[in-house]
């Protein structure tokens, strides 16, 4: 299969695979301290308990949300593999995301907040 | 979990392994040809396996619906008891969908996936030889039930509470959700592993848009599979863990929904049409350009109408649950998404008809049956579009209409298409073909017998006749009506018959000859580059693809007016079996020592945990095997290169 | 009365003339046919689903058309002879993705205005003289689903304040009744759709679509009914052993009969004259009431919350009913008379009747009557409730 | 597993496991949105059982969920490390990894211990029903990738684990970080959010 260079179009966006360097430990360590960060910060809401849930439940979605995406891109190196995986996870993740936020609706769950 | 997932070893006559003794892996052959059967990894086996196994559930399944049908041959039936007929119309249901149409449409993926995209096998082969045996051992599991204390009686749909303990309470709901848990896991493992094959392992030149129908409407089926399974497989566990545990998901009395079955269930279950039909588009996709002598008109529209069918598919589950009392917003929603996945199923049947349009048609069996589809299949489509009017579907639903649409749909649709698949690729397979001629009375002894089922069934429901009833009362205009399809399903079987006859037949009046030439049908894809039937090693090389219908055009080309002139014949065009230097995965025992654990574990669940402990450790044991045996023995004596077919 | 005719064949003709052509002249009396509409949200369905058979049938004539055009184009593929290679068509493409498009656009407005006008209420009320007082009633029915009969239960005060989350306990109710639901002509009844074990379904055909009961849940319904009649129904999801001897009825009549129907409904029982009769009440106190309620006779009932249901229909106007155990058995002949020997046979053995799971606290038992037994409880059952109308009889009957 | 991936041979020149398991990735999303809708419909259902609102100890979870975000630093630095060949580190972040997963099964058993002490039985109401399934899906996969690591741990004990396989502790690492992803999601949203109370 040495010909095939020229053929397989996919894999010319592909080759990438090897092309970039793996994050340093160092980087790891500080991903990781992000994460340590905003558990603590999502954990201290709870002792705030003025905080209306209008406010407080976008607040820890959004810092959901970024350590959800510390993980994935770091962590389990989507930020630099080939995007194929990141397309069938995600493919998931928003099909996931948009079916089951039907079948909430359609039980009226977020009326009940 | 991970390290059951060996590496392919999709090796060819590179440098690389040069230095390795060449040669084709045979397979164990001679006296005891079983053993070959039960450690294969070859795709194509397992293609056959699969097919084997769906066609018995079919029979049986097709037996139920015989009985069911005698039962309502007549007002106040007496032939089935009410109990009986609950079991056997829910095992109709399931034996049709998940060990019938579900494995047939497997066994076509898995025979001719690697043979379109030209590969030599799939990307987990002993992944695949598990998923059938998984498979198996499910189906063989649910049926078990019959014997132990009876079938499961809730319908295949299972709708809670009425499946729950205290309104079902013998074992056969344990049977149905800890059997459909089990042929879960082959459904989604098979479904990973040709997603993954389909991706990884396509001929050098075949981008995704040179990919046959079949195979890419394939593509969508099992990523439809990675997607649903595990919806069905959650709703399945909330039933198992209430049934076995007292898990209250389902107690109103608690505040337990019963529609949460529902949704779940249908989430799952309308994906599920579309992973039952899209095979049978695909097949009739190859057939009809191949008897038309056209190629597919409109192929991106072909590929892209699939994939909106897979996709919108996931947006209007609760047309199912229009009268559940969800809502009439959600009504509303769900009715406008239903109707418009009409579209997508519309353009296909347009473009078929203008593939044909202009054609040479020739009507051989393969094509009558894809002819079928067509028009068949449109009835039930447009059946649907009547039913996704929510207003008119409150007085359709849960009718005769319903059974009718769907049989339609399944029938005249998935299982017209199955049937052409059979005779356009039987040679393919078998290195024979089907007869012909009673292909052709197959067919039309199926088709009137279909119409004569299903077609009444319309009018049956539109004239009130409920669903899911064991019997009904003279005096309400369902008599006659019935009577004809009692008959019609009869003639059905009748069809079925000689289908079976013509495969004994065909195969005795094939014996001693030498396998059928190459390119029988002057066909168009990858798959016909190689002889008839297939070797063990597929390809002899690897082809480099071109264009898409790659085989046709290496036999055809153009002259200067744009007339088709052919460039080449067939044999020269195939490959012709020789291998040389082509390395194959070896047969394993653990994929069936792993599958033959999990029935025991679903025994132990629901009788004796001393069966969990036994069916467990074997699941452990092939697993372990599994993961430390070789995927291909470098070690093993190799033998010499073979030709398979030029053996005189 | 029974406001049936032969159905419209013209629909089936257009939705299966390729297959149907020599059964057209066919028509039968369907008494569950959902082509009859006999009320406002029938009839707004079948308007609205009118034109789409006939469009999907002209749709299906123009493809079987074509497919049957395309046998023109047959050819053994003999020679080399080859058709133009034709790849597609992006203008035929696009044509053919607007068109059923803007249909099912149009169809999509027609289907939502239907939607809301099958799921809106009207704000009515009727006159009604309830124990001397005239009261505004706004015509609501709590129906019951469970297996394998449907109950249907009438508060004349109105539903505000009543608790119907629990189907298993609701507050008495002023008439209680089962298999038959009886309305008031020309009024737009407001159903409130209950379970008590499984789901079931509610439909009349020939008055509305269908809806589930779900346990669990209060589901609006609405049903009206323009002509007096008695309209056949049918539960119509899956619901175990019995599902398809689960029938029922929804009997209207000119509100002047519904009148005198709520005033004899609202009476107890009267305590029987004749010896048979008395010594039927004795059998029945020891032996029915331990699940059936008569008022005036038991307003408890002994074991009840044992069953699965915890309910067994209310007899204390049986005689009024014309059908019974789950809408399979008539009570009369149809000149009038009791049928007896059928309603022997159900005291003898019902589950021989009927198939239920008796042992599992569903349906009704073998009770292990004698003969003479059965003979006074026959004799007791006759003293409860007035017979109805003879055309409600006569059009009880299906055939 | 003699024969290594061949990723140069393949189409998209991605190795047939990673993608296999991205594959089984997705599909686990669908699995757990399942399970974290049920108990999301069903989390104001606790009939006359203890309420989510009442019976969390949102300190306790916190340790527990910070021990397993944790374990994924280990899990990436041991993968990391037999990246570079470094085959001791690698064993031990390994055995990190697998202790720190077993502390959190070994936090969450005592959690259930807890609720069920204080009444909330797996069938005490829906809410508990959901609440037991999901968090027990999430707990068994734990204990699966931690007998995974261990395998992983004692085939480098025994001098089999080296830097071409790479790949197999890269897996085993992606499976490892989704479920802790997922954790996050339920961590969030369960625990954090206001629950009801009674």
């Amino acid at each position: 299969m040495s010909t095939e260079t020229e053929h397989t179009t996919e894999s010319d966006k592909s080759d990438d695979e090897h092309s970039h360097e793996h994050p340093s430990d160092k980087k790891y360590f500080q991903i990781a301290g992000i994460l340590a960060v905003l558990t603590a910060l999502e954990v201290a809401t709870y002792w705030l308990e003025s905080v209306p849930g209008e406010i407080l439940i976008p607040v820890l979605m959004i810092m959901m949300v970024v350590k959800f995406f510390y993980v994935a891109a770091w962590f389990m190196h989507l930020r630099f593999d080939n995007s194929l995986f990141m397309k069938f996870f995600v493919s998931g993740l928003i099909l996931a995301s948009v079916v089951y936020a039907i079948f909430l609706t359609v039980f009226e769950f977020w009326h009940k907040g | 979990m991970t390290q059951t997932m060996e590496p392919s070893s999709m090796e060819t006559s590179n440098g690389e392994n040069s230095h390795r003794p060449l040669g084709v892996y045979t397979r164990p052959k001679g006296g005891s040809g079983w053993r070959d059967w039960v450690t294969t990894v070859d795709h194509k086996k397992i293609g056959i396996l699969y097919g084997a196994a769906a066609l018995l559930f079919f029979v049986i399944g097709g037996i139920e619906a015989l009985l069911i049908r005698l039962q309502l041959a007549t007002p106040d039936g007496t032939v089935l008891g009410a109990d009986t007929y609950n079991q056997i119309y829910t095992m109709h249901g399931v034996t049709m969908i998940f060990l019938a149409a579900m494995p047939l449409a497997a066994a076509f993926a898995n025979y001719l996936i690697p043979l379109q995209i030209g590969a030599r096998d799939v990307a987990f082969p002993r992944l695949n030889a598990m998923s059938f045996w998984v498979f198996l051992a499910g189906g063989i599991f649910i049926n078990l039930s019959w014997l132990l204390g009876g079938a499961p009686d809730g319908g295949w749909f299972a709708y809670s509470p009425n499946t729950g303990i205290v309104f079902s309470p013998s074992h056969g709901m344990d049977f149905y959700a800890i059997g459909l848990q089990i042929t879960g896991i082959a459904s989604l493992v098979s479904g990973i592993n040709l997603t993954v094959t389909i991706f990884n392992m396509r001929a050098p030149g075949m981008t995704l848009f040179k990919m046959p129908v079949f195979t890419w409407m394939m593509l969508v089926v099992q990523l439809l599979l990675v997607f649903a399974m595990p919806v069905i497989a959650v709703a399945l566990f909330l039933l198992t863990f209430s049934r076995l545990f007292g898990a209250t998901f389902f107690t109103p009395e608690l505040g337990g929904d019963p529609l949460l079955w529902q949704h779940l269930f249908w989430i799952f279950g309308h994906p599920e049409v579309y992973i039952l039909v899209l095979p049978a588009f695909g097949i009739i996709s190859e057939v009809i350009p191949t008897f038309s002598r056209k190629p597919i008109f409109g192929y991106p529209f072909m590929v892209f109408s699939g994939i909106a069918i897979g996709f919108m598919g996931w947006g209007v589950w609760a047309h199912h649950m229009f009268a559940s009392g969800i809502g009439p917003v959600s009504v509303a929603a769900f009715s406008l998404s239903t109707m418009f996945i009409a579209v997508p199923t519309g353009v296909k049947i347009l473009n078929w008809m203008a593939t044909m349009w202009g054609g040479r048609i020739k009507f051989s069996a393969a094509m009558l049956f894809a002819f079928g589809v067509v028009s068949m299949f449109t009835i039930g489509g447009l059946s649907g579009v009547t039913h996704s009017i929510a207003p008119a579907d409150t007085q359709q639903t849960d009718t005769y209409y319903i059974v009718a649409h769907f049989h339609y749909v399944i029938f005249g649709g998935i299982i017209f298409g199955l049937f052409s698949g059979f005779f356009f690729w039987w040679p393919k397979v078998f290195g024979h073909k089907l007869s012909e001629k009673m292909g052709k009375l197959n067919f039309w002894v199926m088709l009137i017998g279909f119409n004569l089922t299903f077609g009444p069934m319309h009018i049956l429901g539109l004239q009130g006749m409920s669903r899911r009833i064991d019997t009904y009362s003279p005096g309400f205009g369902f008599e006659a009506w019935n009577l004809v399809v009692t008959i019609g399903s009869f003639i059905i079987a009748l069809s079925v018959l000689i289908f079976l006859i013509n495969v004994i037949t065909s195969a005795r009046n094939a014996r001693g000859l030498p396998p059928i030439g190459p390119d029988p049908w002057d066909a168009r894809s990858l798959e016909w580059i190689t002889p008839n039937p297939t070797p063990a090693h597929n390809f002899d090389e690897i082809p480099i693809v071109e264009s898409l219908d790659e085989f046709w055009h290496r036999k055809y080309g153009s002259d200067e007016d744009g007339k088709v002139v052919r460039v080449a014949s067939a044999e020269d065009v195939c490959q012709d079996g020789s291998a040389e230097g082509v390395h194959l995965p070896s047969p394993s025992y653990w994929p069936l020592v792993f599958a033959i654990g999990l029935p025991f574990i679903g025994l132990g669940l629901i009788y004796s945990l001393w069966f969990c402990v036994f069916g467990g450790a074997l699941a452990l044991m092939g697993l372990y095997a599994w993961v430390f045996e070789p995927v291909d023995d470098p070690d093993v004596d190799h033998h010499e290169p073979q030709k398979e077919d030029a053996s005189d | 009365m029974k406001p049936f005719s032969s159905y419209r064949t013209s629909r089936f003709y257009l939705l299966f003339l390729a297959f149907f052509l020599f059964f057209t002249g066919c028509s039968s009396d369907a008494e569950l046919d959902t082509l009859e509409p006999q009320g406002p949200s029938a009839q707004s369905i079948d308007s609205l689903s009118n034109p789409i058979f006939i469009i999907a049938g002209i749709i299906l004539l123009l493809v079987a058309g074509g497919n049957i055009y395309m046998w023109r184009f047959r050819s053994d593929h003999s020679d080399e002879d080859f058709p133009t290679q034709s790849h597609g068509n992006l203008k035929l493409e696009i044509l053919w993705t607007i068109i059923p498009v803007l249909i099912l656009a149009g169809v999509a407005v027609f289907t939502l205005i239907t939607l809301a006008e099958i799921n809106s209420t009207e704000d009515n009320a009727m006159a009604l003289s309830v124990e001397g007082e005239t009261v505004s009633w706004e015509p609501e029915v709590v129906v019951v689903g469970q297996q394998w009969w449907w109950e249907y239960r009438y508060y004349l005060d109105g539903l505000e304040g009543v608790d119907l989350s629990d189907a298993r306990n609701l507050p008495p109710a002023d008439i209680v009744t089962s298999t038959q639901m009886v309305i008031p002509t020309g009024e737009e009844i407001e159903l409130k759709i209950l379970s008590r074990d499984v789901i079931h379904s509610h439909w009349i055909p020939a008055l509305n679509g269908k809806k589930d009961a779900v346990p669990g849940r209060v589901h609006p319904w609405k049903i009206e009914a323009d002509e007096p009649g008695v309209y056949f129904g049918q539960c119509t999801e899956f619901c175990g052993l019995s599902h398809s001897r689960m029938r029922m009825q929804t009997v209207a009549m000119e509100p002047i009969d519904f009148q005198n129907w709520v005033n004899q409904q609202m009476q107890p029982a009267s305590n029987p004259v004749s010896e048979t009769a008395k010594r039927g009440q004795e059998t029945f106190d020891s032996l029915c009431t331990r699940c059936h309620v008569v008022n005036g006779l038991n307003d408890e009932t002994s074991i009840g919350a044992d069953l699965v249901s915890n309910a067994a229909p209310n007899l204390t106007h049986f005689m009024s009913r014309t059908t019974y155990a789950g809408g399979i058995f008539n009570l009369y002949e149809p000149d009038g008379s009791l049928d007896r020997s059928q309603l022997e046979a159900w005291l003898r053995n019902s589950p021989e009747e009927k198939p239920a799971y008796a042992q599992g606290r569903r349906g009704m038992p073998n009770m292990g009557l004698n003969e003479k037994q059965i003979d006074d409880i026959v004799a007791y059952l006759q003293t409860l409730g007035a017979r109805p109308s003879s055309e409600i009889i006569s059009a009880t009957e299906v055939e | 597993m003699t024969n290594q991936t061949h990723s140069e041979e393949t189409t998209t020149g991605l190795s047939h496991n990673k993608l296999g398991m991205w594959v089984f990735l997705g599909s686990e999303c669908l699995l757990f949105g399942a399970l974290i809708s049920t108990y999301l419909l069903y989390r104001g259902r606790f009939a006359d059982g203890p309420a989510p609102g009442d019976i969390f100890d949102i300190p306790f979870t916190s340790v527990s969920s910070f021990v397993l975000l944790m374990s994924s630093l280990t899990m990436v630095l041991a993968l990391s490390a037999l990246q570079r060949g470094d085959e001791r580190n690698n064993r031990l972040w390994l055995l990190t990894t697998a202790l720190l997963g077993a502390v959190f099964v070994g936090g969450q058993v005592y959690e259930f211990t807890t609720f069920l002490r204080e009444g909330l039985g797996y069938t005490t109401s829906p809410f508990s029903s959901a609440f037991f399934t999901l968090t027990g899906f999430h707990g068994v996969h734990v204990s699966l990738g931690v007998i995974f690591l261990m395998s992983l741990y004692v085939s480098s004990a025994r001098g089999n684990l080296h830097k071409e396989r790479a790949e197999t502790v890269e897996l085993i690492g992606l499976y490892w970080h989704f479920v802790d992803i997922v954790w996050i999601f339920i961590f969030t949203v369960i625990y954090l959010v206001p629950s009801p109370t009674s």
